[in-house]
């Protein structure tokens, strides 16, 4: 496919789109669907039949899964549109009747609140507009024009200079610079490379890159091909949870649609440059999100890490020189070429670039996903956006970064969000969930529960981290029960130095992440539950024997 | 020079062999297709047998040992059969802070069952789930598929119930 | 092991450690070259001839610049290198690496068939570990006596992977391997089999030959009686990987 | 000897272990001489004193806290002796008494007498202390200030330990003996 053909695809889309009256989207991400998304969506196609004059459809996620399901109607012609939340099955005929006429009341969910307001979408931008499930709608919203451009018009070297000049740091957790590790693989020598999609999603209470393979999932594989046009590998592999059927599935329909189209195989736009994706399905390990461990898991074994160097980009799968990027990552990169890396760098802070997504959870009213500028404050986060704690009852902390993050509590609300900040106060990034928690929750059992967590996930390899992590949650535990004592607590401290300096992998080296940072903004916390917390012994010397 | 190993047998007649064995060829018999092999059988039998681990080993030329550790390194991997129903509880942060502990306390004290256990009688797995992304329905659940969330220990029991009466 | 460069190709560094000058090649881990000139560094699943695990963590060793940690055994040599092996930190963190063995199964000295002769018992000395500060987790593993000479205790087991590395690597049976994850990891032969029941294991003892510890004996070693000799190991390395 | 010294005090007890320490610290042979020259041994199974003294300068303790009353002398000693030694793996790391730990103690206590026992089987409760669920090793339960490992440390090791500490140098155990020595 040429550029040319590809626009005038896009317009042909485009047009018939318009040549609807009404267009009606129903959220099909997993949280909607755990809502009765799908009966809604059935219940209002079956109504609308082959009606010319309104197209329903489903579409990706809409971002406030806590009011789902969503359902957004708008019409041709008008710029706004209108979201309803909560409908069931029952309010399809409602719905239709309402079209172009007064909003329905008691479904509205205003969008002029702050939720919608303040958010700022780039790697969401189609998410919950277009349908997934179809390449024409991704096309029409502009989707493979930075590939075809890039291959028709750029070189590899100037498409690495773009994302150079995005400033871009991976968003899976590290925020290590994306041009940096795309160099590094495009330098090595050797025809076979490899590009690997991270969507081994594995942090308890994130959800973004499933959001992304749901709702847009042509972006990914698009960033993919962009990557490997840079870097000169031919093969691609994305590594997705098998937890996430639904994002396998619409994941294998992109890339057949792809494949069809002429977007991914061989000599893509004519071109020397072939390019394929193949799944792989993770079994349940999330110790698989680090790199030397999901390309063991590819390879088809343990999913272990192996020690760095040498890293991936040297000698990375089956030996070659291997490019990670997690999905959030790579979403980001058609943008990046559509509008260059200039553009990108105006968004966010100095030293860290452009949007991230977050998966809002835990005591906070709107739960869902969001997408803000970098440099934005947690107070914004949580309090505008977020709608703050319900139930009247008091903020206490906001967790970030997972197993691997810590806890913040109100005095850092005001820091802006960006990966040095969070990092200077005990916390990371992490690939975006943000837990909210109110006085109920007890911080000792919170540090215990993710204790629990990687020990569960421990891979078992390296001492520090697999007995490590056991005698840390032996030792939280015990305390959180009351029954621990001031030596505990220097061990667990003793232990947590040990683990994160010596452990091989990033997973035991974060580990001790939830405990410091709960210790070092919550200590009183750990002091109360001590059974020895008044009489703490003195040291004892050795006896004064000589005269 | 390499050696040609012969063609295993499959354990038994049972067709779905055969479908495994489509998954073994279209990956070439690569060792590196172990773990979609192993996606395949637990899909088809619902669980790895120690018959099935050796067809897979000899089938893709892997030793006996590899595969089995494989096959206990992931946990989506069963080597026992699942019960007829399963109940996988969420137990994500959010879920957690929300009340996941009370569900499963819930499956222990109703089923005498912890996660990751079935019960006597074949009827109920309990599976645990690092974070099934309906964070928004804290504290959640799937059983047998269906995704459930805002829920109480009643309900889930209820529903359990449910999809037990429907089956019999 | 790490793959070795050609001849043509080999750059020599030189490099401090502990302040010392030394060359290397710089093909060389910081561990082989410490060992050729003389420098211990505390290792357990590092064996000469084998693939690196990396896995002990206790041949970890700190730069003397930004005091960034690696592991010495997966760490080349490159020119200009300033690594110190026994700062006060990494002596802290050895013990307490070996205190969490120690409590991680059951490693009773006096009454173990390799009193005297075994590896995380001279490492205890060499780390000084005197007493082990971290609660004994007291889970029961089995012991395995049903092969004809010898016998598995995973009581007394490391999961240093020597025995499984050796047979794959030297031997080519892969008869072991891990099986499980975190915790509940355990060496095993086959498919979890009765090691005696193996069809793949030949019966040639190299991973008893390189156990660290007493969990692979041969039968009919009673305490500190189990003698080992692994000096056959850099010959069939040599071999095994010769061109 | 150049300065006369202040006589040590020091008391030793076996909790569960097999006395092999203390027999040990006997085969130091004639060095017991020197030893009776600078110390005063106030209270021990190898002495005829019964009675703790309240001050004791050094406190030798052998073997594991398995039982009530081994948990109660630890305790004494902690409370009566400024410096207290772990003598031998017993008291270090729990060794063989802490085997026990494998099984739980209605098993163990099954096993011990009522399995083996053909009359009258029961498990005594009267004139022997109860058991504690889990075998310790000493600082377990107290504060321990040094560690001398060793089934049974050898001689030579326990006088070198006497004898730095006599000498009003803090020993280094881990010169001169280790686990299961």
């Amino acid at each position: 496919m040429q550029l040319d053909e590809l626009n005038e695809l896009a317009t042909k889309v485009q047009q018939a789109q318009q040549a609807c009256d009404h267009v009606v989207r129903v959220c099909m991400a997993a949280s909607c669907q755990s809502s009765g998304a799908a009966a809604v969506l059935e219940s209002l196609r079956s109504k609308t039949g082959d009606c010319q004059h309104v197209c329903v459809h489903g579409a990706g996620c809409m971002g406030l899964c806590a009011a789902g399901p969503l359902v957004e109607v708008s019409q041709r012609g008008r710029a706004e549109t209108v979201l309803y939340q909560h409908v069931t099955a029952d309010d399809a005929d409602d719905l239709l009747a309402h079209l172009g006429g007064p909003v329905i009341q008691r479904l509205h969910c205003p969008t002029d609140i702050p939720f919608f307001a303040r958010q700022q979408k780039i790697v969401l931008e189609n998410s919950g507009i277009i349908d997934p499930e179809q390449i024409d709608h991704y096309i029409a919203a502009e989707g493979y024009q930075a590939l075809v451009t890039a291959l028709t018009e750029m070189s590899p070297a100037e498409v690495l200079r773009e994302v150079d000049a995005s400033g871009l740091r991976g968003r899976g957790g590290g925020g290590y610079p994306a041009a940096l590790k795309w160099a590094t693989v495009a330098k090595m020598p050797g025809e076979q490379k490899f590009v690997i999609c991270n969507a081994d999603e594995g942090d308890p209470g994130a959800f973004m890159d499933r959001a992304v393979l749901e709702s847009d999932p042509h972006r990914v594989i698009e960033g993919m091909a962009l990557a490997a046009y840079a870097v000169g590998a031919s093969h691609g592999f994305v590594y997705v949870r098998a937890e996430y059927p639904l994002a396998i599935e619409r994941l294998t329909t992109a890339i057949r649609q792809a494949t069809k189209y002429g977007l991914l195989g061989s000599n893509i736009c004519d071109t020397r440059f072939s390019f394929d994706i193949e799944i792989r399905l993770g079994a349940g390990a999330f110790v698989c999100g680090e790199e030397t461990a999901l390309m063991a898991s590819i390879e088809g074994g343990r999913g272990q890490p192996r020690p760095r160097p040498p890293y991936p980009a040297q000698s990375g799968l089956w030996g070659y020189p291997t490019l990670i990027n997690n999905v959030e990552t790579l979403a980001n990169i058609p943008p990046i070429l559509r509008r260059g890396g200039a553009w990108f760098a105006t968004i966010g802070t100095e030293k860290s670039k452009g949007t991230k997504v977050f998966a809002l959870a835990g005591r906070i009213c709107n739960t869902g996903l969001i997408e803000v500028p970098m440099g934005i404050t947690l107070r914004d986060i949580v309090f505008t956006i977020g709608g703050g704690v319900p139930d009247a009852a008091r903020f206490k902390a906001v967790q970030t970064g997972g197993p691997s993050g810590g806890c913040l509590p109100e005095q850092f609300l005001d820091l802006p969000v960006d990966y040095d900040t969070l990092r200077q106060v005990g916390s990371i990034m992490g690939s975006g969930g943000m837990i909210v928690m109110d006085q109920t929750s007890s911080m000792v059992d919170v540090a215990r529960y993710f204790m629990e967590f990687c020990m569960d996930e421990s891979c078992g390899k390296c001492i520090p981290c697999r007995a490590g992590t056991h005698q840390m949650h032996e030792l939280l535990a015990k305390i959180a029960r009351g029954q621990g004592t001031c030596r505990d607590l220097a061990l667990l401290e003793e232990l947590c130095e040990v683990v994160s300096a010596m452990s091989l992998c990033g997973l035991g080296q974060t580990a001790p992440n939830p405990v410091l940072s709960t210790l070092r903004h919550f200590r009183e916390e750990y002091l109360v539950k001590l059974q020895d917390r008044d009489t703490a012994a003195a040291p004892v010397d050795a006896p004064e024997t000589a005269s | 020079m390499a050696l040609q190993l012969a063609k295993p047998a499959p354990p038994d007649d049972d067709k779905r062999w055969k479908m495994i064995e489509v998954t073994m060829r279209r990956n070439g018999y690569a060792s590196h297709a172990l773990i979609e092999t192993l996606h395949r059988v637990q899909g088809l039998f619902g669980y790895l047998d120690e018959p099935a681990m050796h067809f897979v080993a000899d089938s893709l030329g892997l030793p006996l040992s590899k595969v089995y550790g494989v096959s206990t390194f992931y946990h989506l991997f069963s080597l026992k059969p699942q019960g007829r129903h399963t109940c996988v509880i969420c137990t994500g942060t959010a879920c957690y802070i929300k009340g996941a502990g009370e569900l499963i306390e819930g499956i222990r004290s109703h089923y005498g069952i912890e996660l990751g256990q079935t019960t006597p009688d074949l009827e109920l797995s309990a599976i645990g789930a690092r974070c099934i992304g309906a964070c928004g329905l804290a504290p959640a659940a799937v059983v047998d598929g269906e995704v459930l969330g805002k829920l109480t220990v009643e309900r889930l029991i209820a529903k359990i119930e449910e999809v037990k009466r429907h089956a019999t | 092991m790490m793959k070795q460069a050609t001849a043509s190709q080999i750059r020599v560094v030189t490099l401090k450690i502990n302040d010392r000058d030394v060359t290397a090649r710089e093909d060389e881990t910081i561990l082989q070259v410490a060992r050729e000139n003389g420098i211990r560094i505390p290792s357990l699943c590092y064996v000469e001839g084998l693939s690196v695990w990396g896995a002990c963590r206790l041949c970890m060793v700190e730069f003397a610049g930004d005091h960034r940690l690696v592991a010495a055994c997966s760490t080349r040599a490159a020119e200009g290198m300033e690594v110190l092996t026994h700062t006060d930190r990494l002596r802290r963190y050895r013990r307490m690496i070996v205190e969490l063995l120690f409590a991680e199964r059951n490693h009773v000295c006096a009454v173990c068939v390799s009193n005297g002769r075994c590896e995380l018992q001279n490492l205890a000395t060499e780390c000084g570990v005197d007493h082990v500060r971290v609660p004994y987790r007291t889970a029961v593993y089995h012991v395995d006596a049903s092969h004809d000479w010898f016998r598995v205790d995973h009581n007394r087991c490391v999961l240093c992977t020597r025995c499984v590395r050796v047979c794959d690597e030297i031997e080519g049976a892969h008869t072991w391997d891990l099986m499980g994850r975190g915790m509940n990891c355990q060496v095993i032969t086959d498919l979890h089999k009765p090691w005696g029941e193996s069809k793949s294991c030949t019966g040639c003892g190299k991973c008893v030959q390189l156990c660290p510890t007493g969990a692979l004996v041969r039968h009919g070693t009673s305490a500190g009686e189990m003698e080992r000799d692994a000096d056959f190991l850099p010959y069939l390395s040599r071999m095994r990987h010769a061109e | 000897m150049s300065t006369p010294r202040r006589r040590i005090t020091m008391a030793t007890t076996w909790l569960d272990g097999c006395s092999g320490c203390h027999m040990s610290l006997l085969d130091i042979d004639e060095r017991l001489v020197a030893l009776a020259r600078d110390v005063d041994i106030v209270y021990s199974p190898l002495v005829d004193a019964k009675q703790l003294p309240d001050s004791v300068d050094v406190g030798l303790i052998e073997g594991s806290v398995s039982t009530e009353e081994d948990l109660h002398k630890a305790r004494l000693f902690r409370q009566h002796c400024r410096f207290l030694i772990s003598l031998g793996d017993c008291a270090v790391c729990g060794n063989v008494p802490g085997m026990r730990n494998f099984f739980p103690l209605d098993a163990v206590l099954d096993r011990a007498y009522r399995e083996n026992v053909q009359r009258n089987p029961q498990v005594p409760t009267e004139g022997v202390p109860r058991l504690l669920e889990l075998v310790q090793p000493v600082h377990g339960v107290v504060d321990v200030d040094l560690f001398v490992p060793g089934c049974p440390p050898p001689a030579d090791a326990i006088w070198h330990v006497l004898s730095e500490l006599i000498a009003g140098r803090t020993p280094d155990p881990l010169q001169v003996t280790r686990f299961g020595k």
